[in-house]
């Protein structure tokens, strides 16, 4: 309906090639980013109190699409399931930890960029068994990193500068010459900056997948001997897989500690949050980066709306958080079913509506 | 059998050169089953060279030794005038050995020419950091290659379904874009698995142009499994009959036809 | 410097007009081809400099004044060029029908005696090679598409880009040659030899000079102010005088953009990822549009169907008069916008006509309601009636005055009188030099002081000057009565109904009409599934009560609209039956462009002809049929003779 | 350094050696938690063979029956009652899952399939915290009959304590596998099956519809499940955290292959027993808690080596 494709020809590759090769998404897309940069800082979420929206719903949210995406990059684009994703976060968040402390001085942004590096290591490390190994017995080796990170995580104070809480406390930092961490920071502040990093990051996604090594994910993904009678060799593809996806756990991590919880232990990363994310991937949409952002979206807020649900009609919380807990399920098994591409393929399919509105084909 | 040591000449006046593949006395065991004994020929420079047999004859394991799928228990495979180590098949395909499948293997999450641009993967060199920023370099061999396999896409007549998800097209349009990608690795060898298997007889006239067009333009050497006779025999410049794992004869269509061997275990089974 | 001297601005030739776009309009986007999945464009200054290498490679090839040179193929910007080239050397250009077969080719090569061909790709070469041996005088060959073109023997074949190239080399001495070639050409040297197909006989050479192009390409460019900014996608046959003048005469007079398609099969897509400004499309391929929409709209949900319903319903009143900018109510312009963005730019985006400013249909008569529906989308859909000894204009319908029956008024410096018998002649610039090789026909066709006959019958309108075109001139006779039988003008209103696909007009020396309808299977054959009619074949579906019940309605509606211009009202259709076989080529009954052969037809069924004179309702006939595997067989069938009820055109035109 | 090597491979070694009764009692307790994992394994398995899924939700039908049966007690259902429901139960969950997930899901590659049963997890868990609250309930052990207390061996003045309901779970676990064994090799159904693991045309031939036979192994694994839950409920508590201890299935399924039975109960036992020991005698080096990945760490190594485990029959691909 609003599409007007026709006369939108393109003359060069560089045209053909771009993430939104067609005039009315570029639009939909500065739309998006306007309300993101303009609206929500002033204005939080329409209908919600201020701190709550940005505290509660985006930056969380916008943490956790950050993971989604990485997560999405294994198991969605190179096919390679993983159950470890919330330890390799915790290693972002603690080697960022050690590295403020290390480097009280150094831009805050550089360190959680830099404490990625370390996700991505151990990742690698843990994804090298996936050369000899598929599918299921991959789950047994993420779950092994799970499960020995998380005891690292307790086991190792050096890691938490041997707090006698066991936890990592964020120290208050500055960048740019704002407060971005600690109890002092505005929380608009850490939204932008998180909403940046977000869209930096999607964009190199963006790259990835479109080039020369997406392909080469999804050529293993979609049939790996034929890849393999390409040419394409399944270790450094399937490493590189692996190490970038923890690389955006582990930068996810580290924002989730320092631009949201404050302070972290190791529950935070236990192995009910790596299914976590998983289900944000499937729900999104297995290979699709629009789908991470509505995956994380929507399993992050749905259980809140729940609640609020339940206030209204005096239902015990707790309930509501099994009910949620059900209905997620419920929509897990309901999605690979029905689509199993998930929200992105909803939104895929409407979009495909529009632009061949008013024909149904 | 004529003497072919220095190449040859076709009848429609193609240049064939010397050896540029030799199998020497390959056997492959599977567990206990024989797939291949003993088998030994050559393939030469610019030729279209097929293996026919009925089925289970070895001819697909035939293929999967040459682009070291498998590794035969005994025998030698000589590449390039070198006995070739073993190795596994994603450096085989990197010494310029392409190949189509029986049953079709495209990537289904990806659409025509995104297939085909999965056969220049090798030869896009640009590292990662280019790649994350996409821009200079990274973009610039982009479209270098998308335009490479664009000239594939033309060639094969595929360009109505450029951008549709291979999924959805029919069988004997798939073969085509599975065709392309393989052209799309500018393979020295090119090695086709039945590639007019359940087609209808258009798709194979039209398969059977594209293969020998392919082998005119690019002069591309090509080894070619197929189950129709008739096709082989005006594709062909030499023929290997497999039965039962073992070579019953090699040699020109004609040759091939007139031996009994062949007669007996092939044709006759046809007809 | 610009060769062909001035005339009131306006230059002599091609090649001419070439260096002044080159000049002028230098690096502006001249041509534009898909290839390779992105339209790849070349500037003027590209075009002229590529023209000019490849008439010097030409030049060195032996091209003399005067020569024929064939061009087969289809669109492709390097053809188009060619031909400027070949203008260049003083040689004539000779698109052919790329689709035509090797006899077809051979005759026209040998006719005109061509001396070069240029041919798109390896299945043009092997076809005129097929035919070598008859073409004496054919030198040289040329292809373009160097694909599966190396076995072949160069000593007399070479590939387009080797000629260019030799011509870059070329000394100095054959630039001049050049030079002095191209300063000789102007208004009377020849610019183009068309062939058209005859519906009769053998097809004729049509010489048109650089007057003739040029001046009909400008009148046709000032009529609807075409210009540079102006984009046409090329994809008719470039042998087609209108492709010529859209897509070549009128990009080199005033830099219209031309855009060619990718191949055979995306000229959906590609019309539609260009969005042209200035759009031409034969009758059939609006047609095949609007089946396409309705086809489509039939399975979209309800509430889609019922928006498309309720504003095309509004679009169909308000939407001509909005495009011919005459006034309707500010409701009505309001509710005209909203159906704009909900229906009608989606459907004309997904059609690829959002951008068309000017739209033109010719060829044959177009369906009202076809015709109507285009306009009521707001593209400016026009008729114009033309022909190639016209260089296609002859007459053409204004801005705000676009009607679906007549085919507009006299192009601009076109005359138009119509004859004693009825016969339309006009006198106009485009006036073609003469037929190859066949004085007779050309004193036949054109009289000493110029006035050309164009062999179609039809009249002015009294009071808007408008032309109404009603037959072949050949085919309009006389009933017993001595009025007026036009059979065309009836089955083309016949031919309107989606249901009937052809029909057969019978009536010259009788004392009234009568026909043979053919149905139209698919359509039909989809109105009998809505109304669960069974059938198993077109004789039975065709024999079906129900269906007569529909055509005879069809068929009185028609003698209505017919009664209503005296002129014509002898040629209601007293009595009819539908045919219990489709009309088909290989049984003769066709031309092969499918125009009914109405003398064959009705010897053939001479039976049934008498039997609808004799007043007797029902017939049984034997009739022999070709299969398409060529084996004969015989199909017999009792048939249904209905009478059609006669309206009076005067109390009919009282009625409204 | 030299002293680093000697306590990892020489100060252990003494240790057992000293004092062999702790040895024994460390080895026993091993043996008994390895049961129970090869119990939770084979449920894996039976699903795995039958129907190719992993059911990455049998961790938590151990748990969600465990509770179901202790729930329905509280509400004074009679334990041997309640027991039959629950028994209902899980033949109510296996129909339910065919009819409504496998069903859906035929054809769909196995990620899919698996993914699913992790949606299936997390159905359950909303459902067992929903039904029977979120915290932790103690097995009715005396009132199933099974036995409490322990008696002590005495070895050469050593000290060996075995609790009673770690010799039934023994027992029974024992018990059950054999029934299982039976029940394969015996019945018409446990034979098609079979068949059906070897390949699913050829259950069509025993003349069962795949539906009826994953309805029946689900059954069956419900069962185990059951089983397992009551055991280590009986040992430990009912709680959901049972349910991660569960997940140390896995490893064991690594050792001993997806699809075979006896391959389950080694694994187990070495996963069980090797853990214990790990724990206890090299703990220390690495201050302990190591139990929680020990088994996960040597499946992957074992993994490299043997990728299809140790009963498990090599993989030859093909193109």
């Amino acid at each position: 309906m609003f599409y007007r494709e026709s006369g939108q020809f393109k003359s060069s590759y560089k045209e053909d090639m771009q993430a939104f090769p067609i005039r009315e998404d570029k639009i939909g897309i500065a739309v998006w980013l306007l309300l993101a940069y303009l609206y929500v800082p002033f204005f939080g979420l329409p209908g919600l109190e201020y701190g709550f929206a940005l505290n509660a719903i985006m930056i969380p949210v916008l943490i956790f699409t950050i993971t989604t995406i990485g997560l999405n990059i294994l198991v969605g684009y190179t096919g390679q399931i993983s159950l470890g994703t919330a330890a390799f976060m915790g290693v972002g968040a603690y080697s960022c930890y050690k590295l403020t402390s290390y480097f009280p001085d150094v831009n805050i942004i550089i360190l959680i960029f830099s404490s990625g590096f370390f996700a991505a290591a151990v990742g690698a490390l843990f994804g090298l068994p996936s050369l000899r190994i598929k599918g299921f017995y991959l789950v047994v080796a993420t779950l092994a990193a799970q499960f020995f990170l998380e005891w690292c995580f307790i086991r190792i104070g050096w890691l938490y500068n041997f707090n006698p809480s066991g936890a990592i406390e964020v120290p208050q930092r500055e960048a740019f010459g704002f407060i971005v961490t600690g109890a002092a920071a505005e929380p608009v502040t850490r939204y932008l900056v998180v909403l940046t990093i977000l869209i930096f990051l999607t964009i190199i996604a963006g790259n990835l997948v479109r080039g020369r090594i997406g392909r080469s994910w999804m050529m293993i993904r979609d049939m790996d001997i034929a890849a393999e009678l390409i040419g394409v060799r399944p270790l450094t593809t399937k490493l590189s897989a692996f190490a970038v996806s923890s690389y955006y756990c582990g930068v996810s991590g580290a924002l989730m500690v320092f631009m949201w919880l404050g302070a972290a232990e190791v529950e935070s990363f236990d192995v009910n949050h790596s299914f976590l994310y998983l289900f944000m991937v499937i729900l999104g949409g297995l290979g699709s980066i629009t789908g991470s952002y509505m995956g994380a979206a929507f399993i992050w807020t749905f259980p809140l709306v729940l609640k609020e649900i339940g206030k209204v009609f005096e239902i015990n919380p707790t309930v509501m958080e099994n009910v949620s807990l059900v209905a997620i399920g419920v929509m897990i098994v309901f999605i690979l079913i029905k689509e199993p591409h998930g929200l992105a393929r909803l939104w895929q399919l409407g979009k495909q509506k529009l632009r061949i509105w008013p024909f149904p084909h | 059998m004529k003497d072919i040591a220095q190449g040859y000449m076709t009848e429609d006046g193609r240049q064939i050169g010397a050896v540029l593949m030799e199998l020497k006395n390959i056997t492959l065991k599977f567990g206990g089953v024989q797939a291949i004994t003993n088998a030994s020929f050559d393939i030469r420079e610019g030729e279209i060279r097929a293996i026919i047999g009925p089925n289970g004859a070895g001819k697909s394991s035939m293929l999967n030794v040459i682009n070291g799928f498998y590794h035969p228990q005994e025998g030698e495979v000589w590449f390039h005038g070198k006995k070739r180590p073993s190795m596994p098949p994603s450096e085989i395909a990197r010494q310029g050995i392409a190949r189509t499948f029986q049953n079709i293997a495209l990537f289904h999450g990806m659409t025509t020419v995104e297939n085909v641009m999965t056969g220049r993967q090798l030869m896009m060199k640009k590292n990662f950091f280019w790649q994350l920023l996409r821009v200079g370099p990274a973009l610039e061999e982009e479209t270098v290659h998308r335009r490479k396999c664009e000239e594939i896409i033309d060639f094969l007549e595929i360009q109505a379904i450029r951008k549709t998800p291979v999924g959805s097209l029919p069988y004997g349009l798939q073969k085509r874009v599975e065709l392309a990608r393989a052209l799309a690795m500018e393979p020295k060898l090119l090695l086709l698995d039945e590639p007019m298997a359940g087609m209808n007889v258009e798709e194979k006239e039209d398969m059977s142009r594209f293969i020998l067009d392919v082998n005119d333009q690019y002069g591309t050497t090509i080894a070619l499994i197929e189950h129709d006779m008739s096709v082989v025999m005006d594709l062909a410049d030499r023929v290997v009959v497999l039965d039962y794992g073992k070579m019953l004869a090699d040699g020109t269509p004609d040759e091939v036809q007139k031996n009994q061997a062949v007669i007996d275990a092939y044709l006759g089974v046809e007809n | 410097m610009v060769s062909g001297s001035e005339t009131g601005g306006v230059l002599q030739s091609v090649p001419a007009y070439v260096r002044r776009n080159a000049k002028t309009f230098s690096n502006a986007p001249a041509f534009r081809e898909k290839q390779f999945g992105i339209w790849q464009s070349w500037t003027w200054l590209q075009v002229e400099k590529y023209v000019t290498e490849l008439a010097l490679g030409l030049l060195q090839l032996g091209a003399r004044e005067g020569d024929h040179i064939a061009v087969i193929g289809r669109n492709r910007p390097h053809l188009y060029w060619a031909m400027m080239s070949v203008q260049m050397v003083g040689a004539v250009p000779v698109p052919l029908y790329q689709d035509a077969v090797a006899e077809e080719m051979s005759y026209v090569l040998s006719h005109c005696g061509a001396r070069f061909v240029i041919a798109d790709d390896q299945e043009q070469v092997d076809k005129v090679l097929e035919v070598q041996e008859d073409l004496p005088s054919l030198d040289q060959m040329i292809y373009l598409d160097a694909r599966g073109m190396r076995k072949y023997d160069h000593s007399k074949l070479h590939d387009l880009e080797k000629v260019r190239e030799s011509g870059v080399e070329a000394s100095t001495t054959e630039r001049q040659e050049l030079e002095t070639r191209i300063g000789k050409l102007n208004f009377q040297s020849i610019c183009v030899m068309l062939y058209t197909s005859g519906t009769t006989g053998k097809p004729k050479g049509v010489v048109l000079s650089n007057k003739n192009i040029i001046i009909s390409s400008l009148n046709g460019c000032k009529f609807d102010n075409i210009g540079k900014d102006d984009e046409i996608l090329s994809y008719l046959p470039i042998a087609w005088v209108g492709d010529f003048i859209f897509s070549f005469g009128q990009c080199v007079v005033s830099g219209v953009r031309v855009n060619c398609p990718e191949s055979r099969e995306t000229v959906l897509s590609d019309l539609r990822e260009i969005g042209p400004s200035y759009y031409f499309a034969p009758p059939r391929i609006f047609e095949s549009m609007l089946t396409s929409v309705m086809l489509r709209i039939e399975d979209t949900s309800v509430v889609k169907k019922w928006l498309y319903d309720y504003f095309m319903a509004h679009a169909t009143q308000v939407g001509p008069l909005i495009l011919d900018k005459k006034p309707v109510g500010r409701w009505a312009l309001i509710k005209y916008k909203v159906g704009e963005f909900l229906i009608y730019a989606p459907i004309k985006n997904i059609l690829g006509l959002s951008q068309v400013r000017v739209g033109y249909t010719a060829g044959e008569a177009i369906g009202p309601e076809i015709f109507d529906f285009f306009r009521s989308l707001g593209i400016n859909l026009k008729q114009l009636y033309g022909q190639t000894e016209a260089s296609i204009f002859v007459t053409v319908q204004p801005d705000g005055e676009v009607r679906s029956d007549t085919v507009g008024v006299p192009a601009p410096d076109v005359e138009v009188r119509i004859g004693s018998n009825g016969e339309v002649y006009y006198r106009s610039p485009g006036a073609f030099v003469e037929y190859y090789k066949n004085p007779e026909s050309t004193a036949e066709t054109k009289d000493p002081d110029g006035w050309v006959a164009t062999g179609d019958a039809g009249f002015l309108e009294p009071d808007t000057g408008h032309l109404r075109i009603i037959d072949r001139a050949k085919d309009v006779g006389k009933l017993s009565g001595g009025s007026m039988f036009a059979p065309k003008y009836v089955e083309n209103k016949l031919k309107f109904y989606p249901n009937i696909l052809e029909a057969v007009l019978f009536g010259a020396g009788r004392d009234n009409c009568v026909a043979f309808i053919n149905i139209d299977l698919t359509a039909v054959g989809y109105w009998a599934e809505r109304n669960n009619i069974a059938y198993s074949s077109y004789q039975e579906l065709s024999s079906n009560p129900k269906v007569l019940d529909m055509v005879q309605e069809h068929v009185e509606k028609v003698n209505k609209s017919v009664s209503e211009d005296e002129m014509l009202s002898g040629c209601q259709i007293h009595r009819f039956l539908v045919l219990h076989k489709e009309l088909d080529a290989d049984d003769g009954e066709l031309t092969r462009t499918r125009k009914v052969r109405r003398k064959i037809i009705g010897e053939k069924f001479d039976d049934l002809v008498t039997a609808l004179y004799d007043g007797s309702d029902s017939i049984y006939t034997e009739t022999e049929v070709t299969y398409e595997d060529g084996r004969k067989g015989k199909i017999a069938a009792t048939l249904q003779i209905r009478n059609a009820a006669i309206s009076d055109g005067s109390t009919s035109m009282a009625a409204e | 350094m030299g002293s680093f090597i000697y306590s990892v491979l020489g100060d252990p070694f003494v240790q057992m050696l000293q004092m062999p009764d702790f040895l024994m009692q460390v080895v026993w307790e091993g043996f008994v938690s390895g049961i129970l994992y090869a119990l939770i394994a084979l449920g894996f398995v039976l699903i795995f063979k039958a129907s190719g899924i992993f059911n990455f939700a049998q961790g938590i039908m151990v748990v969600f029956s465990g509770l179901t049966l202790v729930g329905l007690h509280e509400l004074g259902v009679p334990a041997f009652l309640a027991l039959f429901i629950t028994l209902g139960v899980m033949y109510v969950l296996a129909f339910s899952v065919e009819r409504l997930v496998l069903r859906n899901l035929v054809n769909q590659p196995d990620i899919i399939l698996f993914m699913a049963t992790i949606g299936l997890t997390n159905i359950l868990i909303g459902l067992g915290q929903w039904i029977f609250g979120g915290e932790t309930k103690s097995m009715i052990t005396e009132q199933l009959w099974l036995p409490t207390g322990s008696s002590v061996w005495e070895p050469g003045g050593g000290l060996v304590i075995f609790q009673h309901i770690d010799i039934a779970a023994a027992v029974i676990a024992a018990l059950l596998i054999i029934c299982l064994a039976l029940f394969f090799s015996k019945t018409k159904v446990g034979r098609a099956l079979r068949a059906v693991a070897d390949d699913h045309q050829a259950s069509l031939s025993v003349g069962i519809s795949l539906n009826h036979i994953w309805v029946i192994t689900w059954f069956a694994a419900g069962i185990v499940a059951l089983v397992a839950g009551i055991m280590w409920g009986a040992r430990s508590d009912v709680s959901f955290s049972l349910q991660i201890i569960a997940l140390k299935a896995l490893p064991v399924l690594v050792l001993g292959g997806f699809t075979s039975v006896p391959g389950a109960i080694v694994g187990g036992l070495i996963i069980g027993i090797g853990e214990k020991l790990f724990e206890i005698y090299w703990g220390p080096l690495f201050g302990s808690g190591i139990e929680g990945w020990f088994a996960y760490v040597i499946a992957l190594i074992f993994l490299l080596f043997r990728p299809q485990g140790l009963f498990g029959e090599k993989i030859i691909e093909r193109v």
